[in-house]
């Protein structure tokens, strides 16, 4: 089993590099930004199939770090695309209808 | 051989991204690429089989770095383009270049030369593991056998904010934190501004109590406190302290002074944090609990920045 | 010449690649954000090529002493790069500019 | 045996979806039905792997982990597109998407 949980892991990290390709070539931010977010989603699948693979299931508790603060680097992308730099989208369709 | 297979996938990777986060085209695709960069590096971590570490780089490189950066690219948005910075002229670039490919090739060879069976200093730890009051031994080392440098460091962060204040324009001083969150009342933002803290702080909490046992701490307890707080700050949930807020000064102090005390207490049973072995346990824990709550309120501000309200929120 | 196919050996050279390509950024950007970033880069790859040598021989696990001294820099580290980006947000205000005043393209 | 045929088949599937989302990321046209592909393969993906791995965990602690993982996942995800989709179409009403900063 942990040769599989292992296999799977080395395809996941080729499956993000795919999802890196995007980052690098945009051309939004919210394309670089979401494949980012893909990558974060992909790295904790990465984690736990470590944890599988290693038997060292303590491992779990980065993944459940990286899954908790998933959204922290989407959140400071949107208030640094709004307007003032610190508000958020619904709050700027509000100011300007 | 899969297990190899995949550490080299992974450090071919963590380089790719390493290289896409300092020679990315624009600034904004630098600082996601280097968002990713933490993800990888705190995976490589695990693989080193430093748990302690990977949770560090994880809530610290995924979440607090990226989102201090992101806050700062947001402010240099009303910079032209032509004072933005470039690359430096080519022939010094090449120059850099060699420069760095030789640094890093000198640091291969001393790795090479290393004697690949060495120790280090396992044994060291593992003598003294039963004297050091916890079962975690990198705990053991930050608060016991190494507290020197985890009382410095704990000073480092309060200096680093002082710094971080003085930078405050005369007018906003006195003034919360940061700038004024306006954030659309009940909206997607504040509703998951509700939402995580009550399980981040539940997590943050099972850290720090954790930590003397298996991976966990005061920094990594402490950082997940820390991105709770932002998180809720910049939902809009709470208004930002005030900087001369006498609670909020004490808090920021609280865990160093905690563990200045404990180490000067410890000239009774022979020198500067000699902590005597039946004692120890509750002792780290105390500063473990007092210390993750000035580490999280202190990262906290760090990120916030200093005070530059313009208006009052409501 | 088994020690090419050790993990801690990876680990390390990666760090090593790291340092020079955070001080290769470092050098090359006039703005100011990139340079933190590299720089981040470059500490990043100390810490990894630390690690790497607690980690030499896989039965006994990780030295518990480069993992705690790692822990300390991380946190200095992301204090440093607080202080140094409210530096740089602060002169950018203050003079509009993401550079230091010898790099900006219009003084030349 | 049974559990692991079980895990081997749903880490499996979590893997293709993984890819597709991938696929989708990279093949997909504007930025907006990328958005709408990403989100719901790789959460099924993370979902899946979690499913696979549900039957292998030792404790309910863990067990306990790993659902945790995916409530997050999935709250993180909705959440992130939202925001994203909401600033994305703003910018694509007002300017040009591709403004790089250097």
């Amino acid at each position: 089993m942990s040769v599989w949980f292992t296999s799977l892991a080395v395809l996941l990290l080729i499956t993000l590099a795919g999802a890196l390709i995007r980052v690098w070539r945009g051309p939004a931010p919210a394309d670089r930004m979401m494949a980012a977010q893909l990558a974060g989603t992909g790295g904790v699948a990465v984690i736990l199939l470590l944890a599988a693979a290693t038997k060292n299931w303590l491992m779990l508790d980065v993944a459940l770090v990286l899954a908790l603060l998933a959204a922290f680097a989407a959140v400071g992308f949107v208030k640094a695309a709004s307007r003032n730099g610190v508000g958020d989208p619904e709050a700027d369709e509000e100011a300007a209808p | 051989m899969i297990d190899s297979l995949f550490d080299l996938v992974l450090c071919a990777l963590i380089i790719f991204v390493a290289f896409a986060a300092v020679s990315g085209r624009d600034l904004f695709t630098a600082i996601v690429f280097f968002i990713v960069y933490g993800l990888m590096v705190a995976i490589a971590w695990l693989r080193l089989e430093a748990i302690d570490v990977a949770l560090a780089e994880a809530a610290i490189g995924a979440g607090l770095t990226g989102v201090l950066l992101l806050g700062a690219y947001g402010r240099f948005k009303n910079i032209d383009a032509a004072r933005m910075g470039s690359w430096v002229p080519l022939p010094v670039l090449i120059v850099i270049a060699l420069a760095a490919t030789g640094l890093s090739a000198a640091v291969g060879v001393v790795l090479i030369a290393l004697d690949p069976n060495g120790l280090g200093l396992i044994p060291a730890v593992n003598a003294n593991i039963a004297q050091s009051g916890v079962f975690n031994p990198v705990t053991a080392v930050l608060l016991n056998f190494r507290a020197y440098d985890t009382l410095l460091e704990s000073i480092v962060l309060v200096v680093a904010l002082v710094g971080v204040w003085t930078l405050a324009d005369n007018s906003a001083w006195g003034q919360r934190v940061g700038k004024t969150q306006s954030v659309r009342a009940n909206g997607v933002l504040q509703s998951f501004g509700r939402t995580l803290p009550p399980i981040g702080l539940m997590i943050g909490i099972y850290f720090v109590w954790a930590g003397s046992s298996q991976p966990g701490g005061a920094f990594q307890g402490g950082t997940i406190l820390a991105a709770v707080g932002l998180l809720s700050a910049m939902a809009g949930l709470f208004p930002p302290p005030r900087v001369n807020d006498a609670r909020l000064r004490l808090s920021v102090i609280a865990g160093p002074i905690l563990f200045l005390a404990v180490a000067i207490a410890g000239t009774a049973w022979g020198g500067m944090f000699v902590l005597p072995a039946d004692l120890a346990y509750g002792l780290i824990l105390a500063i473990e609990i007092v210390l993750a709550l000035s580490i999280a309120i202190t990262l906290m501000l760090l990120v916030l920045g200093p005070p530059e309200m313009t208006e009052t929120p409501q | 010449m088994m020690t090419w196919a050790s993990g801690w050996l990876i680990y390390g050279l990666t760090g090593a690649t790291l340092i020079g390509l955070g001080l290769f950024g470092f050098a090359s950007h006039t703005n100011l954000l990139r340079r933190i970033l590299a720089f981040n880069v470059v500490g990043s790859g100390i810490f990894l090529v630390f690690g790497a040598t607690g980690f030499r021989v896989p039965e006994l696990g990780a030295d518990a002493v480069p993992q705690a001294l790692i822990i300390t820099g991380i946190v200095v580290a992301l204090s440093a790069t607080a202080l140094a980006v409210s530096l740089i947000t602060r002169h950018a205000s203050l003079s509009g500019s993401a550079t230091l005043p010898d790099d900006d393209r219009e003084d030349r | 045996m049974i559990t692991d045929a079980l895990t081997i088949v749903l880490t499996g599937t979590g893997l293709i979806f993984f890819v597709a989302g991938t696929v989708g990321l990279l093949r997909f046209p504007d930025t907006h039905s990328r958005l709408h592909a990403l989100t719901k393969a790789d959460n099924l993906g993370l979902g899946l792997v979690i499913a696979g791995l549900m039957v292998q965990v030792p404790s309910p602690l863990d067990a306990g982990k790993l659902v945790l993982v995916w409530a997050l996942a999935i709250l993180a995800a909705g959440t992130t597109a939202q925001l994203v989709a909401r600033s994305a179409l703003k910018k694509g009403q007002s300017a040009p998407d591709d403004e790089g900063m250097q």
